[in-house]
Order: C-alpha cells, then sequence, then structure tokens
C-alpha cells in the first residue's frame, strides 16, 4: 500500500537550459576531444625532448601569419555560438540562425585559412617526426572542427525548415558546449605549435 | 562453515611450491650468485615476509569473524533495522583507522626497503677495474662485444659472455630491430634492450660457476629460444679465454676441416657471419669465429655437439621456425666436414 | 516486506488512472515493433544490458578456450600442440579478447542493467547511443575474429609494443586489426560512459541525495570518469601512433627516424594502468552490494568506502610507469610510480577493511554470491599483495616479464573482478530472470572454480622467480619447469570444468529454478522495487529514495512520484547533490539508427584496416547515420 | 566564494594538482641529473603538498561549520554537504600522503642514479 506520492505533473516536460542531461552528454564529449589533444600536446613535447633541434633539420618552421590571423574569425565564432545558444532558450528563431548561421560562417572562414596555411609547409607527415606530429595535431583538430560544423550544419538547416521542437532547441543550445572546449582548445594548441619553437629555443 | 576445507587450496598450492622448488637452480632469481642479485634477493624475502604476514593475518580475520558468535552484537536486531549501534561503528572505526594507519606504516617501510636497495644497485658498479660488455640484441641472438680503449683489444662474439669473478661489469645494451631484454636472474635483473637507445646494467659475479640467462621481452617468433650463457671464472682464466677470443680462427689442421672450411668460404654463409682470418664477414649473423668453444648453439638453443651443429645447418628452420637463417643447401657429403671445421673453431 | 504498490485496481496516480490502465499505457509506450525489426532497434536500457552481458560471456568462453589452447601447449617442455606462430595468436587474442572484449564491456553491460534500476529510473540518459555503443562493441569483436580465423590474428602480445608491431616487423593485416578493434571497443565504453555519467547524476530517484547514492553507483559514476580520461590515450597510441606508422608512414615510434618506442609505452600504460582499474572498480561495486544483501546491513563506513573508490581512480592515473621499470628510466624517476603504486594499496586496503567490518557485526547469510565475494577477498588480497612486490622497482627487475606477472595478474583479474562477477551473476540473475539459481550447483562451481584458480596460478609464482619467461611457446625439460607447468594445465581445465557448470546453472535454472518474486535475497537497493524480470519501462511508479536503503526502511517512509505521462517515455530529471526534481523528459523510443550508423561507421572502421583513404567515406557514413538519428520526426508532442 | 564551490574544489582539485606536481617532477628527472636541479623537485613537491593541505583544511572548516556530523543517510542538503566535505578532506588528505610518500625518493635517492 503506498503511503506517499511526490507529485511531479507541475514540472515542464522538457528544459532547453544546463539542466537537461543532454548538456552533460556534450560536456563529456568535448572532455574527451580535449583529453585527445592534451596527450597530442604532451606527446609533442616528449618528441621535441628528444632530438637536440627543432624543427629537424631541413624543415621550416610554419609561417606564423596566416594561423594568427584565423584566430579572429575562431574568437568570433565563439559569440556567434553564444547567441544561437541563448536564441534556443528563449526559443527565438532569428536569434539561433543568426547565432548558428555566423558561427558556420566564421568557423568555415578559420577552416580556409587554415587549409591555405597548409599549402605552404614544407614537409610531409612522412617526413621525420616533426612532420608527423605536427601534421597529426592539426589533421586531428581539423577533424574535429569539421565534425561539429557538421553538426552545426544540421542544426542550422533544422531550424531552417521550421519544423523543430523542444528537443531540436535544446541540440542547438548544447550544441555550442563541444564548440567551446574544441575550438577553445585550439588557442593553447597555437601556441604550442607555431611559438613553442620560437620561445623554447632550438637547439637543447 | 568448516575452516579446513579451506585448506585443501593449501594443500595444492604446497604441491604446486614443492615440485618446483626441489628443481635446479638455473636462471633463478632465488639462487642469487652476484652482488646485485644478492641484493634483489634480500629484498625479496624482506617483502615476502611482511606481505605474508599482511595476507594471513587479513584471511585469518576473516575466516574469524565468518565463525565468531557475534556476542554483544546478536543483541542487535540487524534484521529488523539494518542498523547496527552507534557504540559499535564507533568501535569498528577505530579499528579500521588503525588498520589503516599500521596499512600505511607498512607501506613506507617497503617504499623505504625498496628505494634503498635501488639505490645500493646503483652504487655497485661504475669502480675501477670494470669491464664493459656490449650486448646487442637481434631477432633471436645476442651479440656480443667487449670494448675496449684498444681497437685491437675489441672482441666480438655471440651467445655467450665471459666475465672474471669478483669484477664489475657494465652491461652495454643496444638493440638491432626489435626490444629485446637481457635477464640473467642469478645475476641481476633485467634491462631491457631498445633500438635507438643505449641501456645499461652492472653485474658482478662472487663466484666462479655458468648460468642461463634469456630474454625477456616477446621479440617475435623465436623469443622462446633466444637464451644466453654467462660464465664467470678466475681472472687468470678470464684473461686466458678473451685472450684466445681476440686471436683470428684457428687454421684447420687436417683434411676434413679442410675440407669443411672450403665448403663454408664457398657457400651463402660468408654473407652472413665472419670468421676472422678468413674471408668471410658478414655482419648480420653471429660471429663464427670461436663458436666451436661455445657451450650451446643457436642462442642457448642447442648444446653445442657436432651432430647439433651439423642438424642446424641441414636445417635451421626445424629446430627454430622462422629464425633469419636461410636453409642454405649444403651437400649431405659436405655437411659433416663444415660442421667438424666449424667445432674445430675453439 | 511489503512491496510498494499492491492492488491493480487502485488509483495511486489521478492523472494515470487506475493501476492496470497505468500499466497498460507504459507497455504500450516501452513496446517494441515486432519481433525481427524489434530486435535491431531495440533501446531499452535491460535489453541492450543484456545484450553486452551475453556477448561478452560468449566473448570470455572464447578467451578461455584460448587460455585452454595455450596451456595445453604449455604443459611440458618441448611440446608441438602449437607452433610458435599459432601459440603467439593465441596469447595474443585471449590477452585481448579477455581485456577488450570481455571483461570492459561485460563491465558496462551489468551497469547498464543495474544502474537505471537501482537510481529508480525508467532508462539510461541516452537510450539509442547506448545501442549503438553496444553495436560497435560487437562489431568490433567480429572483426578481431574474422582474423583469427583467417590466420590474420594479432601475434604482438595485447599491448601491441613496436617496433615488433610496426611495419617493418609485422607486415600484413594483423595488427591492423588489432589496432582497429581497438578504436571500436573504445567507443562503445565510451558511449556507456557518458551516459552513465548523466544518468547517474541527473536521474536518480528523487531525494537520492550523493550521500545516498549505492555504492555500485559510485563505483560506476567514479569508473565512467576514468573511461573518458584514459580511453583517449590508447587512441593515440594504437590508432594514431601505430595505425598511422604503418598505413601512412609517420615515424612517431619508427626507430630509425628518430621515432622512440617508449614513447608508444608511455601512452599506452598512461591508458593501461587505470584500464584495468576500470575492469577493477566495477567489481568492488558488485561486493558492497552482495556483502549489503548477506550480512543485513549497510556496508560499514559509507565516506571512506566512496573515498577508496575515488583515490583509486586518481592515484591510477599516476601509477603507469611501473610497467616500464626494465626500461632504463632515471630510477629516481621509477621510483615516484613505486611511491604512488604503494600508495594505493592503502584505498584497497580501506575497502577491505571496511567489508571485514561489516562481515564481523553483520547477520551473515552463506548464499552462492557470498561464497564469491569470500573467494575475492582471498584471492584478491594475495594478488594485491603480489602487486606491491611488483612494485617495488629492484624486484619488478626480476620478475617483470616472467610468470611472476602472469600471476599477479590472473589472481587480481579474476580474483577481483571475475569473481565477484559470477558473485553479481548469482545474486541479480533472480532480478534478470525472475528465478533463483541452484545453490547447490552454485557452491560446487564456486569450489571447482577456486581450487580449479590456484591450481593453474598458484605454481606461476614460483616459476616466474625460477626464470620462466612470458609469452613463450615452449621451454627445455633441463629448465625444471615441467612439473608446475603441468599442474598449472589441470589447473586450467578445473577452472573450465566449473564454467561449465555455471552455464549449465543458468541455463536449467530458467526452466526449474524457484520463482523469486521482486525481493528475494531482502536487500536493500532500489532494483529490488521491480518486477522480476523489470519490465521496459522499470517500475509501474517511480520510487522515492529514503535513505540509502530504500526497500530497508519502513514502508511509511517510501514515496513514489505521481503526475508523470504513461503514454510516452517519460523520465525524471533531478539535481545533482540533493536529487530535487527539476524538470521531466521524454526520451527517445525504439530507433533504427543506431544500428545502421553503427554499420555504416563500423564498415568504415575495417575499410581502414586496407588503406587510410577509408576515414573519408566513414566520416560521411557517420554523418549520414547521424542526421537519421537526430533529424526531428512527425511532430513531437511534448505538452506537459 | 560560496560554500558548494569549495566543497566541490576541495573534491576535484586535490587529483589534478597531486598529477600535475607529480608529472613535473618525473619530468624533470633527466634534467635533475645533468643540471643538479634536485631542490626543484622539492619546490614542485612542497608547493603540491601545500595546497592540498589548504584545500583539506577548506574542506574541514566546511565541515565544522556544518556541525562535524558523521553524516548518515539522512536527507537534505545539509547531510549531503557534510558528506562532501568529509569526502573533501579525505581525498586532499590522500593527495598530500601520495606526494609525501613520492617525496621519499627525492630525499633518498641522487639524481643521476
Ligand atoms: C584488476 C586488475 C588489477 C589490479 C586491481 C591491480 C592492482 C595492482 N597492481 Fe597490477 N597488473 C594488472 C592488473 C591489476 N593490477 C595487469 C593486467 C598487469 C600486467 C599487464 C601486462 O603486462 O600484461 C599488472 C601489472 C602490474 C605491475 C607491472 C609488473 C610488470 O610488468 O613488471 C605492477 C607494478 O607495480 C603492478 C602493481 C599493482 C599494485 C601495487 C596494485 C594494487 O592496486 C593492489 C592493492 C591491493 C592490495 C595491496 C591488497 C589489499 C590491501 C590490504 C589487505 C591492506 C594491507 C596491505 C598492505 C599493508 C600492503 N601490477
Ligand atoms: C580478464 C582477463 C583474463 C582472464 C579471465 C584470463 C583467464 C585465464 N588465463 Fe589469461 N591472460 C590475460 C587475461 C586473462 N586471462 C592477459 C591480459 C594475458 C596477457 C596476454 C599477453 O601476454 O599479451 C593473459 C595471459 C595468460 C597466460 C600467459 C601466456 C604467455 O605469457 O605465454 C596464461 C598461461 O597460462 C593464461 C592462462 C589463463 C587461464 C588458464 C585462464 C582461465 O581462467 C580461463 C578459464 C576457462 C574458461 C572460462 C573456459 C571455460 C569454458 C569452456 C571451455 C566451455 C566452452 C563451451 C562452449 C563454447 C559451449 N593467460
Ligand atoms: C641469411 C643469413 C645466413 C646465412 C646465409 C647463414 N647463416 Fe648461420 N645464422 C644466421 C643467423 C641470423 C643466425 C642466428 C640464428 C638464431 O639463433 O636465431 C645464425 C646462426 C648460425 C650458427 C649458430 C651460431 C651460434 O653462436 O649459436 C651457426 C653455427 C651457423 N649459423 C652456421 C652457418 C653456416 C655453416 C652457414 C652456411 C652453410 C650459415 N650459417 C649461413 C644467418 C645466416
Ligand atoms: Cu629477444 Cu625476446
Ligand atoms: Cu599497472
Amino acid at each position: 500500500m503506498i503511503q506517499k506520492t511526490l507529485d511531479v505533473s507541475e514540472l515542464p516536460p522538457f528544459s532547453v537550459s544546463n539542466d537537461d542531461p543532454l548538456w552533460w552528454g556534450q560536456m563529456l564529449m568535448g572532455v574527451i576531444e580535449v583529453m585527445l589533444f592534451a596527450i597530442m600536446i604532451a606527446m609533442y613535447f616528449y618528441i621535441r625532448l628528444s632530438v637536440d633541434m627543432w624543427p629537424l633539420p631541413g624543415d621550416q618552421l610554419p609561417h606564423k601569419l596566416l594561423p594568427t590571423l584565423a584566430l579572429v574569425p575562431l574568437a568570433l565564432s565563439f559569440p556567434a555560438a553564444w547567441v544561437a545558444s541563448e536564441g534556443a532558450k528563449q526559443d527565438n528563431r532569428g536569434k539561433m540562425l543568426a547565432g548558428l548561421g555566423l558561427n558556420l560562417a566564421l568557423a568555415g572562414a578559420f577552416l580556409a585559412m587554415r587549409i591555405v596555411e597548409w599549402h605552404s609547409f614544407n614537409f610531409e607527415w612522412k617526413a621525420d617526426i616533426f612532420g608527423s606530429v605536427t601534421w597529426t595535431i592539426l589533421g586531428l583538430h581539423t577533424a574535429d572542427i569539421i565534425g561539429d560544423m557538421g553538426f552545426t550544419l544540421v542544426l542550422f538547416v533544422i531550424v531552417l525548415t521550421g519544423k523543430y521542437a523542444q528537443k531540436q532547441r535544446l541540440g542547438v543550445h548544447v550544441d555550442s558546449i563541444v564548440w567551446y572546449l574544441v575550438a577553445g582548445a585550439w588557442f593553447p594548441m597555437y601556441v604550442v605549435i607555431y611559438w613553442g619553437p620560437t620561445l623554447v629555443g632550438a637547439p637543447r | 562453515m568448516s575452516g579446513w576445507r579451506k585448506g585443501i587450496p593449501g594443500g595444492m598450492l604446497a604441491a604446486g611450491v614443492l615440485s618446483t622448488a626441489c628443481a635446479g637452480h638455473q636462471q633463478s632469481a632465488l639462487d642469487s650468485a652476484g652482488t646485485q642479485a644478492d641484493r634483489i634477493e634480500s629484498l625479496w624475502w624482506f617483502f615476502l615476509a611482511v606481505l605474508s604476514a599482511v595476507f594471513v593475518i587479513v584471511i585469518a580475520t576473516l575466516l574469524v569473524s565468518l565463525t565468531r558468535g557475534h556476542r554483544g552484537v546478536n543483541q542487535e536486531p540487524l534484521e529488523r533495522t539494518h542498523v547496527p549501534s552507534e557504540e559499535t561503528e564507533r568501535n569498528l572505526g577505530r579499528t579500521v583507522g588503525v588498520a589503516t594507519g599500521v596499512t600505511i606504516i607498512i607501506l613506507f617501510v617497503l617504499l623505504v626497503a625498496s628505494i634503498g636497495t635501488g639505490k645500493e644497485l646503483s652504487e655497485i658498479g661504475g669502480k675501477q677495474n670494470s669491464l664493459i660488455v656490449e650486448v646487442t640484441g637481434n631477432q633471436w641472438w645476442w651479440n656480443i662485444r667487449y670494448l675496449s680503449e684498444e681497437p685491437s683489444e675489441i672482441l666480438t662474439t655471440a651467445n655467450e659472455i665471459h666475465i672474471p669473478v669478483g669484477r664489475p661489469v657494465m652491461i652495454r645494451g643496444l638493440s638491432q630491430d626489435v626490444i629485446h631484454s637481457f635477464w640473467v636472474p642469478n645475476l641481476h635483473g633485467k634491462r631491457d634492450l631498445i633500438p635507438s637507445r643505449v641501456t645499461t646494467e652492472w653485474i658482478e659475479a662472487d663466484h666462479p660457476g655458468r648460468w642461463r640467462g634469456q630474454c625477456a621481452e616477446f621479440c617475435g617468433l623465436q623469443h622462446a629460444h633466444m637464451a644466453l650463457w654467462v660464465v664467470a671464472e678466475t681472472e687468470p682464466q678470464f684473461e686466458a679465454w678473451r685472450h684466445a677470443q681476440l686471436q683470428p680462427a684457428a687454421a684447420p689442421q687436417d683434411a676434413d676441416t679442410q675440407r669443411g672450411q672450403q665448403v663454408f668460404l664457398n657457400s651463402a654463409c660468408v654473407l652472413c657471419h665472419t670468421i676472422r682470418g678468413t674471408s668471410a664477414a658478414g655482419s648480420v649473423a653471429p660471429d663464427l669465429t670461436h663458436v666451436g668453444s661455445r657451450l650451446t648453439i643457436a642462442a642457448g638453443t642447442l648444446p653445442n655437439t657436432k651432430g647439433n651443429i651439423a642438424g642446424w645447418i641441414a636445417d635451421p628452420q626445424r629446430i627454430k621456425p622462422g629464425n633469419h637463417m636461410a636453409v642454405v643447401p649444403v651437400k649431405s657429403e659436405d655437411l659433416q666436414p663444415l660442421a667438424d671445421y666449424l667445432e674445430s673453431l675453439k | 516486506m511489503t512491496p510498494i504498490i499492491e492492488a491493480p485496481g487502485e488509483t495511486v496516480d489521478p492523472r494515470a488512472g487506475t493501476n492496470e490502465e497505468h500499466r497498460k499505457k507504459l507497455e504500450r509506450a516501452w513496446s517494441r515493433p515486432g519481433r525481427i525489426f524489434g530486435f535491431f532497434t531495440a533501446t531499452t536500457h535491460t535489453a541492450i544490458g543484456m545484450r553486452y552481458i551475453i556477448t561478452a560471456f560468449a566473448f570470455f568462453l572464447a578467451g578461455g578456450i584460448e587460455a585452454l589452447l595455450m596451456r595445453t601447449q604449455l604443459a611440458f617442455s618441448n611440446n608441438h600442440f602449437l607452433s610458435a606462430d599459432r601459440y603467439n595468436q593465441i596469447f595474443t587474442t585471449h590477452g585481448t579478447t579477455m581485456m577488450f572484449l570481455f571483461a570492459v564491456p561485460m563491465m558496462e553491460g551489468m551497469a547498464v542493467y543495474l544502474v537505471p534500476l537501482m537510481l529508480g529510473t525508467r532508462n539510461v540518459a541516452f537510450p539509442r547511443l547506448n545501442a549503438f555503443g553496444y553495436y560497435m562493441f560487437l562489431f568490433g569483436g567480429l572483426l578481431l575474429y574474422a582474423g583469427v580465423l583467417t590466420n590474420t590474428g594479432p601475434d604482438v602480445g595485447w599491448f601491441a609494443y613496436p617496433p615488433l608491431s610496426g611495419p617493418q616487423y609485422s607486415p600484413g593485416k594483423r595488427v591492423d586489426i588489432w589496432a582497429q578493434m581497438i578504436t571500436f571497443t573504445e567507443i562503445s565504453a565510451l558511449c556507456v560512459a557518458t551516459e552513465l555519467i548523466a544518468t547517474i547524476l541527473k536521474m536518480r530517484a528523487p531525494r537520492m541525495s550523493l550521500n545516498r547514492l549505492p555504492l555500485y553507483c559510485w563505483s560506476m559514476l567514479i569508473q565512467s570518469f576514468m573511461v573518458i580520461f584514459a580511453m583517449p590515450a590508447v587512441m593515440v597510441a594504437s590508432t594514431i601512433m601505430l595505425l598511422l606508422d604503418r598505413t601512412v608512414a609517420t615515424h612517431f615510434v619508427n626507430p630509425a627516424a628518430g621515432g622512440d618506442p617508449l614513447l608508444y609505452q608511455h601512452v599506452f600504460w598512461f591508458f593501461g594502468h587505470p584500464e584495468v582499474y576500470i575492469i577493477f572498480i566495477p567489481a568492488l561495486g558488485f561486493v558492497s552490494s552482495i556483502v549489503e544483501a548477506h550480512t543485513r546491513r549497510g556496508v560499514f563506513g559509507y565516506p571512506a568506502m566512496v573515498l577508496a573508490l575515488a583515490g583509486t581512480a586518481f592515484i591510477g592515473f599516476g601509477l603507469w610507469v611501473h610497467h616500464m621499470f626494465a626500461t632504463g628510466l632515471p630510477q629516481i624517476g621509477e621510483s615516484f610510480f613505486t611511491a604512488a603504486s604503494m600508495m594505493i594499496a592503502i584505498t584497497s586496503g580501506i575497502q577491505i577493511f571496511c567489508w571485514l567490518a561489516t562481515i564481523w557485526t553483520g547477520r551473515v547469510r552463506m548464499h552462492t554470491p557470498m561464497y564469491f565475494v569470500l573467494g575475492f577477498i582471498f584471492i584478491f588480497v594475495m594478488g594485491g599483495l603480489t602487486g606491491v612486490m611488483l612494485a617495488s622497482v629492484p624486484l619488478d627487475w626480476q620478475v617483470h616479464d616472467t610468470f611472476f606477472v602472469v600471476a599477479h595478474f590472473h589472481y587480481v583479474l579474476i580474483g577481483g573482478a571475475v569473481f565477484p562477477l559470477f558473485g553479481a551473476f548469482h545474486y541479480w540473475y533472480p532480478k534478470m530472470t525472475g528465478r533463483m539459481m541452484n545453490e547447490t550447483l552454485g557452491k560446487i562451481e564456486f569450489w571447482i572454480l577456486f581450487i580449479g584458480f590456484n591450481m593453474t596460478f598458484f605454481p606461476m609464482h614460483i616459476l616466474g622467480l625460477k626464470g620462466m619467461t612470458r609469452r613463450i611457446y615452449t621451454y627445455p625439460p633441463e629448465m625444471g619447469w615441467d612439473n608446475a607447468n603441468a599442474l598449472a594445465t589441470v589447473g586450467a581445465y578445473i577452472i573450465a570444468i566449473g564454467g561449465i557448470l555455471f552455464i549449465a546453472n543458468v541455463l536449467s535454472s530458467r526452466k526449474t529454478g524457484a520463482p523469486a518474486g521482486r525481493n528475494p535475497w531482502d536487500a536493500g537497493t532500489l532494483e529490488w522495487a521491480a518486477d522480476s524480470p523489470p519490465p521496459p519501462y522499470n517500475f509501474e511508479y517511480l520510487p522515492v529514495a529514503a535513505g540509502r536503503y530504500t526497500m530497508w526502511a519502513p514502508a511509511e517512509a517510501r514515496a513514489v512520484v505521481t503526475g508523470m505521462r504513461d503514454d510516452r517515455r517519460e523520465v525524471l530529471v533531478t539535481s545533482i547533490m540533493d536529487a530535487e526534481p527539476q524538470h521531466r523528459l521524454v526520451l527517445p523510443g525504439s530507433s533504427f539508427w543506431p544500428f545502421l550508423t553503427a554499420l555504416l561507421v563500423g564498415g568504415g572502421f575495417v575499410g581502414t584496416v586496407f588503406g587510410f583513404n577509408w576515414y573519408y567515406p566513414t566520416a560521411v557514413a557517420a554523418g549520414v547515420g547521424l542526421i537519421g538519428w537526430f533529424w526531428p520526426k512527425a511532430p513531437r508532442d511534448l505538452r506537459p | 566564494m560560496n560554500r558548494d564551490t569549495v566543497l566541490w574544489g576541495a573534491l576535484l582539485l586535490p587529483p589534478v594538482i597531486w598529477f600535475l606536481s607529480m608529472e613535473t617532477n618525473f619530468a624533470l628527472a633527466p634534467w635533475a641529473c645533468a643540471f643538479g636541479w634536485k631542490f626543484a623537485m622539492f619546490v614542485v613537491s612542497g608547493i603540491s603538498f601545500a595546497l592540498n593541505a589548504g584545500l583539506a583544511l577548506a574542506a574541514w572548516s566546511q565541515w565544522k561549520s556544518l556541525g562535524q556530523n558523521w553524516p548518515g543517510d539522512e536527507g537534505g542538503a545539509i547531510p549531503r554537504a557534510g558528506i562532501m566535505a568529509i569526502l573533501g578532506m579525505m581525498i586532499a588528505g590522500m593527495a598530500c600522503l601520495v606526494t609525501l610518500a613520492q617525496a621519499v625518493p627525492e630525499i633518498m635517492m641522487g639524481a643521476c642514479q
């Protein structure tokens, strides 16, 4: 025989906010990616410390201009993602579209600059360990960025068609979290890859 | 539950222990013949004593807890409340706290003992009068070089190391291909041989004898057959051995061995093997200049006899399937002379 | 004890109607479309959990058969039962199967089944991700065994050190198959870890504040965080370093081009050591659950137990170099890892002491699950103590890579994880099937397993000290290792007999076991409030927590949740610390997309074994799958 | 700094601090031998120990302000916060203990051995 009840009928059947478990799902996925990058950066230092010269003889240190410029659209993509996320919470279609669209455009700009930059590398991943670790870190991070952009694009299209409900708004809201983590992880990695050799000196 | 039944596994353990304990003392960490192995063995017995005592206490507590009559606690109506009295919990808290404290102390004692031994081990060796032996791991044999400042004193052999008793010997470890591990338990722990790196350890025999070692890092198909022998002898004996090893190969004395030498020099053997004093100067296989003097062939796989040498040459793949010595076709009438020749290279 | 809900005709929740109507609506909301299609679209945690358990057990049998084959070859010196190549493939596959295809997925599967029930909710937070993870695990295992059965099984040890596993010394597809199989199982583990964390933090029964969380749920929460932090490392080691070196000629671990084989070891073991605690920590949760029910009291020292779990987890990330003591690293550096490895014994010790205290003051009932707990204590403590020996650098220099280590890890793995697992099988079988297992047979199983295990692995300590190295397909007679090896082989067959008895018990009890009812053990946690076996929706009315052991609370203190919709898959989201209800959540129903996506992505990964360029179509396939997965369906009804 | 922040901090930060200090010391080992920087290891360990001891104290003071009761399984925010405080104390304490244990090799071993 039941004695007591706890009635929850007054509670909403959804919550487009950080209270939803999906926030945790996205956050953990972002943490996994960041962990991956952290290990790769640790590897970068390990490899660097196991040789005398860095970059290895024959390899040219990647030019700093383009990647530094690329930081601008990347940084601007953060407030764009935030706008989309707030728009989702407020059920504001215009804000969502603006935020998602701007985020995509800025991320695309970042990506384009990066791909242009790659053409100027004078070393391949199979040339030596400097090439291997540099290309692998860049490749992995780019794959993550593209994947996240893919998610964002799908959400953008869904919002565009207008056929979305609370569930999709939640998706827009939490999509930004992975972006913050994956794109945010780039800033320290940028320092390591482009400034590391200069700052920490070449011959050991 | 009756306590005696827990003794059954104990009996089995004893059977297992006895059946191996009475085996020979080759390649054993429990039969130290060197300074380093000795230190480690002492540490081992200390750890074993302390941790066995811990084990006995824990299991005894378990058995008692199952069989005791729960006096006092019997009064607590656990079936209904599922919560023991505060006094019980307080007593337990104290006991667990003390046990944890004791555990921490024991662990720090073991830690200090372990670090102390490690420190001691690194302080032995490096003294005057030491010998440097460079060991290069290959799939599935050991290239041995005795280093010296005099180029004419550098000695190359394979699969067997001789050392003088009482002198510290530095084993300088390299690898030609994959990761191997140099291990002669009667003398010291192991050291991995890692390509592109140099690892070192010091050994020092404290009495004459011969001990078997084995590669202790999985290195492919014939990892199971990558053994070696270390022979410790008195200083004069060692000098004699070293001097003999530095000489070029003995010239064949009779027709049979001369024929054998001819067969060798005309076969593919020379592409891989070196016999100093002849034209054979291959460098990817064991140096055969004094192969007759070794205790075993094929890295400890077979005792060194004429029959085994012949069998090895005839079909090395049968003895060590997958090893890197090609099957060189040797006519059956040439086989014995060849084996005789190699056996004569003492 | 009286269950919460009795009478069908009664009305608990005015919104839901009578209990009968309520049940019918729940059944409809949680049902599956048809038998075959339903099978591939299932997303309930009990269905997916059960699949994990059965598949992982099948791999356990495969690993066990491999073990028997190895032991037969090693039974006496110079044996010719297996060739060198065959033996090397078999020991590698045995280790790989047991670690990646049995131990971790089994622990994940048990958690997927038990955690939502123990938390008092209806499903995990991400049901489709759950299904996807399972299919990835299955496909990974099939990939490996496709290789094994076509003589392309890996043969480089379960951790595949380069350069041996690199392109030069291991040509062919063997190692590639191994490396990509890891990707599958790693994705699977990450999926489960993600959903368990989200579920345990956000979907608990109301009022199940953190200090009331069952110890098993603490275990799984902590273990899941370990998975999140450790698994990326194995991906870097196997898929990035090894596979890229092998397929696109990078030079991470190629010594000829400046790469360092030790780098691989560091990254692998950074994952590898936490991996063994990932296997072990859930078992500790099993032990606590079983001990509580069999001593009629809660485990003593709850905060200390939680600390011990958390301490083991975090210190566990600082031990990895103890697998590399023989590589010539600076001793002072290695000694840091000795110190940490010894300190972790404190956390295990605390657990043992608390359980002993619980047993000491509890009203002990000796049923089969409790036997396995006692076996665990005996075997695991011995294994843990040999671990402390291995933690010492000088000692490890002698026994590293010998059968002494094999003895240690089988003691801790089988004693520390498999014995609690078998106890858990016996303990939760009534919940999963509605029937009790045979007690007498269970006790016989236990003794055969216990005796067989010690007979097999105790002599290995001596063998290691007497010079028997690991991973050798044969050994010469003059070493004197014959007797101990023969004894070990006999023991292995005895273990197999125990395993067969267990299977017989499982199968026969389905038909002839005594009906179990909801709570045959009179245990305290919430899974025992559901029917046995639980319906797809677990509970008719979600329970409210009344302490750590709601089922032991007096009936007056217990409550249920009302006001939820029963015509759709609705669950309750609660706050992290105090489990105050925050909002309701509608979970997705059956879906074909997880299976399809796993098929596409899995197929793509299999392709990458043959060429790097397969990654591109795999990405596209993943995209297609995910779009289908997330594309909004016809107007989803989200009215309150 | 509200109570929950302190509670979560004492729970989550000590492992991170300990791990970072341990990795730093491990990475320093070859340099300690080459350049005689062993004292740097003591500095790192000291900082880590001090930080974790501080966190343990913070957790302890929270526990005191909650009434210093050994929490059972009563419902409500106070017992739950109590257990978090106790766990924080113990985890920070454990991190200190491990740092101490790792100082033993620093004290006993020479850098180049
Ligand atoms: C379930 C898995 C599991 C668990 C829990 C452990 C637990 C431990 N392990 Fe083990 N280990 C493995 C699985 C596991 N291990 C595997 C698979 C390998 C080999 C991998 C390979 O090479 O293939 C391995 C290898 C391994 C090595 C490397 C050996 C080598 O290759 O040379 C070392 C070295 O330090 C080690 C140490 C420890 C220690 C100190 C513990 C501690 O956590 C144990 C703590 C427990 C206790 C100590 C017992 C209970 C405590 C008490 C009763 C309190 C009182 C105690 C004292 C006072 C000491 N393990
Ligand atoms: C969870 C992990 C786990 C488990 C449970 C086991 C279980 C067993 N292991 Fe294993 N083992 C490892 C993990 C594990 N192992 C690892 C990681 C390695 C290292 C690999 C490497 O070096 O790379 C290893 C290595 C290893 C070796 C060393 C090989 C070598 O170095 O050369 C040996 C040797 O005896 C061994 C033996 C056994 C035995 C006899 C069992 C027994 O417990 C098995 C029990 C038997 C069964 C469960 C079968 C029972 C059932 C049947 C036969 C019936 C079948 C019925 C049907 C199909 C209907 N194992
Ligand atoms: C393709 C290279 C190659 C050729 C050709 C070759 N060998 Fe070898 N040989 C090896 C290798 C490699 C080993 C070490 C095998 C092992 O132990 O794994 C070896 C080992 C031996 C040994 C054992 C050495 C020891 O110290 O244990 C002998 C003797 C020997 N070879 C003789 C010969 C003779 C005689 C011939 C020609 C008829 C020959 N080899 C041709 C590669 C070669
Ligand atoms: Cu060389 Cu194993
Ligand atoms: Cu480990």
